[in-house]
C-alpha cells in the first residue's frame, strides 16, 4: 500500500494550482484592460496630463500624498482634489505656488518645488483628469 | 558550516543588519515628523525620509534573502557554490548601488536626481516603493540575474530538494515580477494595475515562497523532523498561499478605476488569504512538538516560531480586517493600511530574515551550533523588545486609523484631512514612543553579536 | 475474494445514486421551464440540492466509509451553504 | 490487507493532499454561492429578469452530462479495484468524452452570451453568472487534464487493486467538480 499523503501529490497541487490560478488572473486582467477605456477616459489624456504625471513622479508627490488611496498617508488624498478645490485648476496652482520655502513652524508643510508655469498647468490638468476616473464612487466623501 | 562557499552569506547578512538599522532610524524620524511637522524641514522632507525608510527595508530584505540563498543552497544541494567569487562581486555591486541611491535621495532634490540619472530616457521613478533611479533598477536586475545564474548552476549540479526548488522559484519570480517596474504607461490606471504586479505579487506571492522555504530549512535543521514531512507541508502551505494570493491581488483593484467585479473577486480570494498563514502557525508548532533534538540555538528557535505567529497576525488578521470591499471603501488609504503594513512586513519578512541570520551567523563565525548563553539571552531580549513594540505600533496606528475613518469618512460632518491629523496626534505620539523602543530593541540585537562567552556545544 | 464482493456491493448503490441524480435534475429543469418561484419552490429546490450533493459526497466520493471527520466537513459545509442560500432568498422576499 | 484497511479509514479516498485542495476549492465556491445569494437579495428583480435570459436546457443537459461522467469515474475506480486496468481506462475515457461534451455546450453558451454583448461588467447578475460558470468551466478543464493523465497511466497498467491511490485522487477531484455544479445549476439557472 502506498503512502496516502505524499509529497509528490502536494507538489503537483502546488504547481498545478498556482499555474491554474495565475492563468485565471491573466484572463481577468485581459478583460480588465479591455474594459478600461470606458472607465479611465483615456481620450482625455492630453500632452499636459502626460507632463503632469511626469511632474508628479519626479517630485515624488506619492511620498506624502495618496492618489486614489495609494501612497503615503502624511498629506491629503489628491485623486479628488480638483473637485475639493471647487473644480478649479487655479486653486491647485495657487496652492502649490504659495508654499513657503522654510515651511511652517511646528506644522507639516509641502515643500516649495519652484515649478514652471507649464509644469504647474500640467500637474493641475493631471489631477483634473484623475478626478474624472470612474473609481466606483471612491472616496466616500469630498474630504478624501 | 559544512561547505566553504557558504561563507559568502556572511557579508550579505552583515549588510542586511546595517541597512536595517538605517531603516529604523529613518522610521523614527518619520514618526516624529508626523507630530512635529517641521522636524528637519526643509533639509529632509517627509517624502525623502519615507523613501529612504521603505527602500532600505526592501534592499535589506533582499540582502537577507540573498544571504539566505547563498547559505542554504550549498547545504541543500550538497555541493559547493558554482562561483563564490561572483557572489562576492555582486555583493559589492549591490551594496554600492544601494548606498549610492540612498545618498542620492538625501543629497539632492528628487527632481534633480531624476534628471542626472536620465529618468527621461526611461521614466520609472516616482512611484511608491519603486522610487529608485532607473539605473539602480537596471542594477538590481543585473545583480538578481547574476545571483540566479549562480545558484541555478549550483542547483543543476547538486541535489534538488523541494526546499531549494521552492526557494529558486521564489527568487526567479522575484526577478521576473520586478521587470514590471520598467513599465510606466502614461495612463495612471494602467500604471497602477501593473505596479501591483510588482508590489502585490512580490509580498503576497513569490516572497511567500522564499519565506516558506527558509522557514522549512530552519525547522529541518533545528527540530530534526523528517524532511519528507516538512517538505510536504511546505508544498501544501505555499499552494494555499498562491491560490489565494494571486487573485487576491484583486483587493487592490477596488477603487483605482478598474471594473467593479474586482470588488467580488478581490474580496472572496483575499478572504481565504489568512488560511495559509494559519496553517503555517499550526505547522511550525507541530514540528517543534515532534522535534527529535533540542537545538542549543534557542534564539534562532524563538525567531523561527515568532515568524508564523506574527505573520498570521499582521498579514492574516490585520489584512483580513480591511480587505473586504465594503470595509475597504472606508479604510482605503488610511492609517489602517499603515498598521497592517508594519506588522505584516515585520512578522513575515523581517522575522524570517532574522531567523535565518540567527541560525546561520554563529556557524558562519565558526561556532559549533549557537552563540553563548549570555549572547542568546541578549538576543532574545531584543526579540521581545522589537516584537512587543511592533505590536504596540500596530495597535496605535490602528487606533489612529479607526478614528481617522470615523472623523473623515463616516461622520455626517466630515472633517478635512489635516484637521483630523491634529485630532489623532496622541496616537502618533504613542506610536513614536513604541518606535523608539523598537529602535532600542534593535540596538540590543546588534549588541548581542559582540557578546562573547562560552559557546554552545552541538547537540548529540 | 472479499475485495470483489465489497466492490460489487459498493457499485449497486452508486448506480441508484446516479439514477436518482438524473431524475432530480430533470425535476429541477421542469420547475425551471414552468418558471415557478416562491418560498415553497425554493425550499424544494434546496432540499433536492442537499439530497443530491449529500449522496454524491457519501457514495461517489466514498466518504461514507472511513473517518467521520472528512465526511462531516463536507456535510456541515453543504448544510451551511444550503441553509444560508435559503436565508438569503427569504431575505429577498421580505 | 489489514494495513490498507486502517489506512482507508484514516483518510478519505485518494491522496490526502488532494483533499486539502478540495476543501479549499469548496470554500471558494461556497463563498461565491453565498455572495451570489446575498447580492441577489439586494436586487431580486434584476436577478430574476436576467436569469430568464439563460439557456436552462443546456444547463440541465450539462448537469446530466457531469453526473453521468461522475458515475463513469465511479465505475473506473470499481474496475481498478478488481485489477482490471483496461476496463478502468475505458470508463475513464467515457468520462473524459462527456467532460468534452460539457465544455462544448458551455462554450456554445458563452459564445451566445458574448454575442449579445454581455460581459462581466454588464450587471451584478451577469458578473456572478460569468464568474462562477467560467471559474467552474476552468475546473472542468483541469479535471479533464487530471483524468487524462490517470487514464494514460491506467492504460499502461500503472495501477493495481493494491495500489490505485492515483485513480481515487483523480476521481475525488472530479466528483468535487460535479458536486459544485449540482449546487450551481439550480442556484443560478432555476431558483427565483
Amino acid at each position: 500500500m502506498s503512502e496516502k499523503f505524499t509529497k509528490s501529490m502536494a507538489r503537483n497541487i502546488f504547481y498545478g494550482g498556482s499555474a491554474f490560478f495565475f492563468l485565471f488572473f491573466i484572463a481577468l486582467t485581459v478583460d480588465t484592460t479591455a474594459k478600461l477605456p470606458e472607465r479611465d477616459h483615456r481620450e482625455n489624456i492630453t500632452e499636459q496630463v502626460v507632463l503632469g504625471k511626469k511632474v508628479w513622479e519626479v517630485n515624488n508627490c506619492i511620498g506624502c500624498h495618496t492618489l486614489l488611496g495609494e501612497g503615503a498617508y502624511f498629506a491629503p488624498e489628491l485623486g479628488n482634489v480638483y473637485k475639493r478645490f471647487g473644480n478649479s485648476k487655479e486653486a491647485i496652482i495657487g496652492f502649490i505656488k504659495s508654499r513657503p520655502v522654510d515651511g511652517i513652524p511646528g506644522r507639516r508643510s509641502m515643500p516649495q518645488f519652484n515649478l514652471s508655469d507649464e509644469e504647474l498647468d500640467g500637474i493641475a490638468e493631471f489631477l483634473k483628469w484623475t478626478s474624472e476616473i470612474n473609481t466606483a464612487n471612491w472616496p466616500p466623501n469630498i474630504e478624501g | 558550516m559544512q561547505y566553504q562557499s557558504q561563507a559568502v552569506a556572511k557579508p550579505y547578512f552583515i549588510a542586511a543588519i546595517g541597512l536595517f538599522v538605517g531603516q529604523i532610524v529613518f522610521g523614527a524620524i518619520l514618526g516624529l515628523q508626523y507630530v512635529m511637522g517641521d522636524f528637519l524641514f526643509p533639509e529632509i522632507p517627509f517624502n525623502v525620509a519615507r523613501m529612504v525608510h521603505t527602500n532600505l527595508l526592501i534592499v535589506w530584505l533582499l540582502f537577507g534573502f540573498m544571504g539566505a540563498a547563498y547559505y542554504m543552497v550549498p547545504e541543500e544541494t550538497e555541493t559547493e557554490l558554482y562561483s563564490p567569487k561572483l557572489a562576492l562581486i555582486l555583493f559589492w555591486v549591490f551594496l554600492a548601488a544601494g548606498v549610492l541611491t540612498i545618498i542620492g535621495y538625501l543629497a539632492v532634490p528628487y527632481a534633480t536626481l531624476a534628471q542626472i540619472t536620465g529618468n527621461d530616457l526611461l521614466p520609472t521613478m516616482g512611484r511608491e516603493f519603486l522610487e529608485q533611479p532607473t539605473i539602480t533598477k537596471i542594477g538590481i536586475v543585473i545583480v538578481a540575474l547574476g545571483m540566479l545564474f549562480n545558484i541555478s548552476m549550483t542547483v543543476l549540479k547538486g541535489r534538488k530538494t523541494a526546499i531549494i526548488m521552492v526557494l529558486l522559484l521564489g527568487l526567479w519570480g522575484l526577478a521576473i515580477f520586478f521587470l514590471f517596474s520598467f513599465y510606466n504607461p502614461e495612463n495612471l490606471v494602467l500604471d497602477k494595475i501593473f505596479w501591483w504586479w510588482v508590489v502585490h505579487l512580490w509580498v503576497e506571492g513569490v516572497w511567500e515562497l522564499i519565506l516558506g522555504s527558509i522557514l522549512a530549512f530552519v525547522l529541518i535543521k533545528m527540530t530534526g523532523v523528517d524532511r519528507e514531512i516538512i517538505e510536504k507541508w511546505l508544498y501544501v502551505i505555499i499552494a494555499m498561499a498562491l491560490i489565494s494570493g494571486i487573485i487576491g491581488t484583486g483587493h487592490h483593484y477596488f477603487w483605482i478605476g478598474t471594473p467593479e467585479y474586482w470588488q467580488w473577486w478581490g474580496s472572496i480570494f483575499s478572504a481565504i488569504e489568512p488560511i495559509p498563514f494559519f496553517m503555517m502557525v499550526i505547522f511550525a508548532f507541530n514540528m517543534v512538538n515532534k522535534r527529535k533534538r533540542d537545538h542549543p540555538n534557542k534564539a534562532a528557535m524563538l525567531w523561527a516560531m515568532g515568524t508564523p505567529v506574527m505573520a498570521f497576525l499582521g498579514a492574516g488578521v490585520w489584512g483580513f480586517m480591511h480587505t473586504l470591499a465594503p470595509v475597504n471603501y472606508y479604510t482605503h488609504g488610511t492609517q489602517i493600511t499603515a498598521a497592517h503594513g508594519h506588522m505584516a512586513f515585520y512578522g513575515a519578512y523581517v522575522m524570517i530574515v532574522l531567523a535565518i541570520i540567527s541560525y546561520a551567523m554563529p556557524l558562519l563565525r565558526g561556532r559549533a551550533a549557537g552563540n553563548s548563553k549570555k549572547a542568546q539571552i541578549v538576543e532574545m531580549w531584543s526579540f521581545w523588545l522589537m516584537t512587543v513594540s511592533m505590536v504596540f505600533i500596530t495597535l496605535f496606528l490602528t487606533g489612529a486609523g479607526i478614528l481617522q475613518v470615523w472623523l473623515q469618512r463616516i461622520n455626517e460632518n466630515p472633517m478635512g484631512f489635516m484637521e483630523v491629523q491634529d485630532k489623532i496626534a496622541i496616537f502618533y505620539w504613542m506610536r513614536e514612543v513604541a518606535g523608539v523602543i523598537f529602535l532600542i530593541g534593535l540596538i540590543v540585537y546588534v549588541t548581542s553579536f559582540f557578546i562573547g562567552g562560552d559557546e554552545e556545544e552541538a547537540s548529540s | 475474494m472479499n475485495k470483489t464482493t465489497t466492490t460489487k456491493s459498493n457499485l449497486r448503490p452508486c448506480t441508484w445514486v446516479w439514477l436518482t441524480l438524473m431524475v432530480l435534475t430533470l425535476a429541477v429543469l421542469t420547475v425551471g421551464q414552468m418558471g415557478l418561484g416562491g418560498v415553497t419552490i425554493v425550499a424544494l429546490l434546496l432540499v433536492s440540492t442537499l439530497v443530491k450533493t449529500h449522496i454524491v459526497a457519501d457514495y461517489f466520493m466514498g466518504l461514507k466509509q472511513g473517518r467521520l471527520l472528512w465526511r462531516m466537513i463536507i456535510i456541515v459545509y453543504l448544510w451551511i451553504i444550503v441553509s444560508m442560500i435559503g436565508l438569503a432568498y427569504w431575505l429577498g422576499i421580505s | 490487507m489489514t494495513q490498507s484497511h486502517t489506512k482507508i479509514s484514516q483518510y478519505p479516498p485518494g491522496d490526502f493532499a488532494i483533499w486539502i485542495f478540495i476543501y479549499a476549492e469548496l470554500l471558494v465556491f461556497g463563498i461565491f454561492f453565498l455572495s451570489y445569494a446575498f447580492a441577489r437579495s439586494q436586487n431580486v428583480e434584476l436577478f430574476n429578469e436576467s436569469q430568464l435570459n439563460l439557456n436552462r436546457i443546456s444547463g440541465a443537459i450539462n448537469t446530466l452530462i457531469l453526473i453521468t461522467s461522475s458515475y463513469f469515474v465511479v465505475r473506473a475506480v470499481a474496475a481498478i479495484r478488481e485489477n482490471k486496468s483496461l476496463l478502468c481506462a475505458r470508463w475513464l475515457l467515457a468520462a473524459i468524452v462527456l467532460a468534452g461534451a460539457f465544455i462544448g455546450i458551455k462554450l456554445f453558451e458563452f459564445i451566445s452570451i458574448y454575442s449579445e454583448g454581455i460581459s462581466l461588467s454588464t450587471n451584478t447578475f451577469y458578473m456572478f453568472y460569468l464568474s462562477m460558470t467560467f471559474f467552474h468551466f476552468m475546473h472542468v478543464i483541469m479535471g479533464m487534464v487530471i483524468l487524462i493523465a490517470v487514464m494514460l497511466k491506467a492504460k499502461q497498467g500503472g495501477y493495481s487493486n493494491e495500489d490505485h491511490t492515483g485513480v481515487e485522487t483523480g476521481a475525488s477531484y472530479w466528483h468535487m467538480v460535479d458536486l459544485v455544479w449540482i449546487i450551481l445549476f439550480p442556484l443560478v439557472y432555476v431558483m427565483r
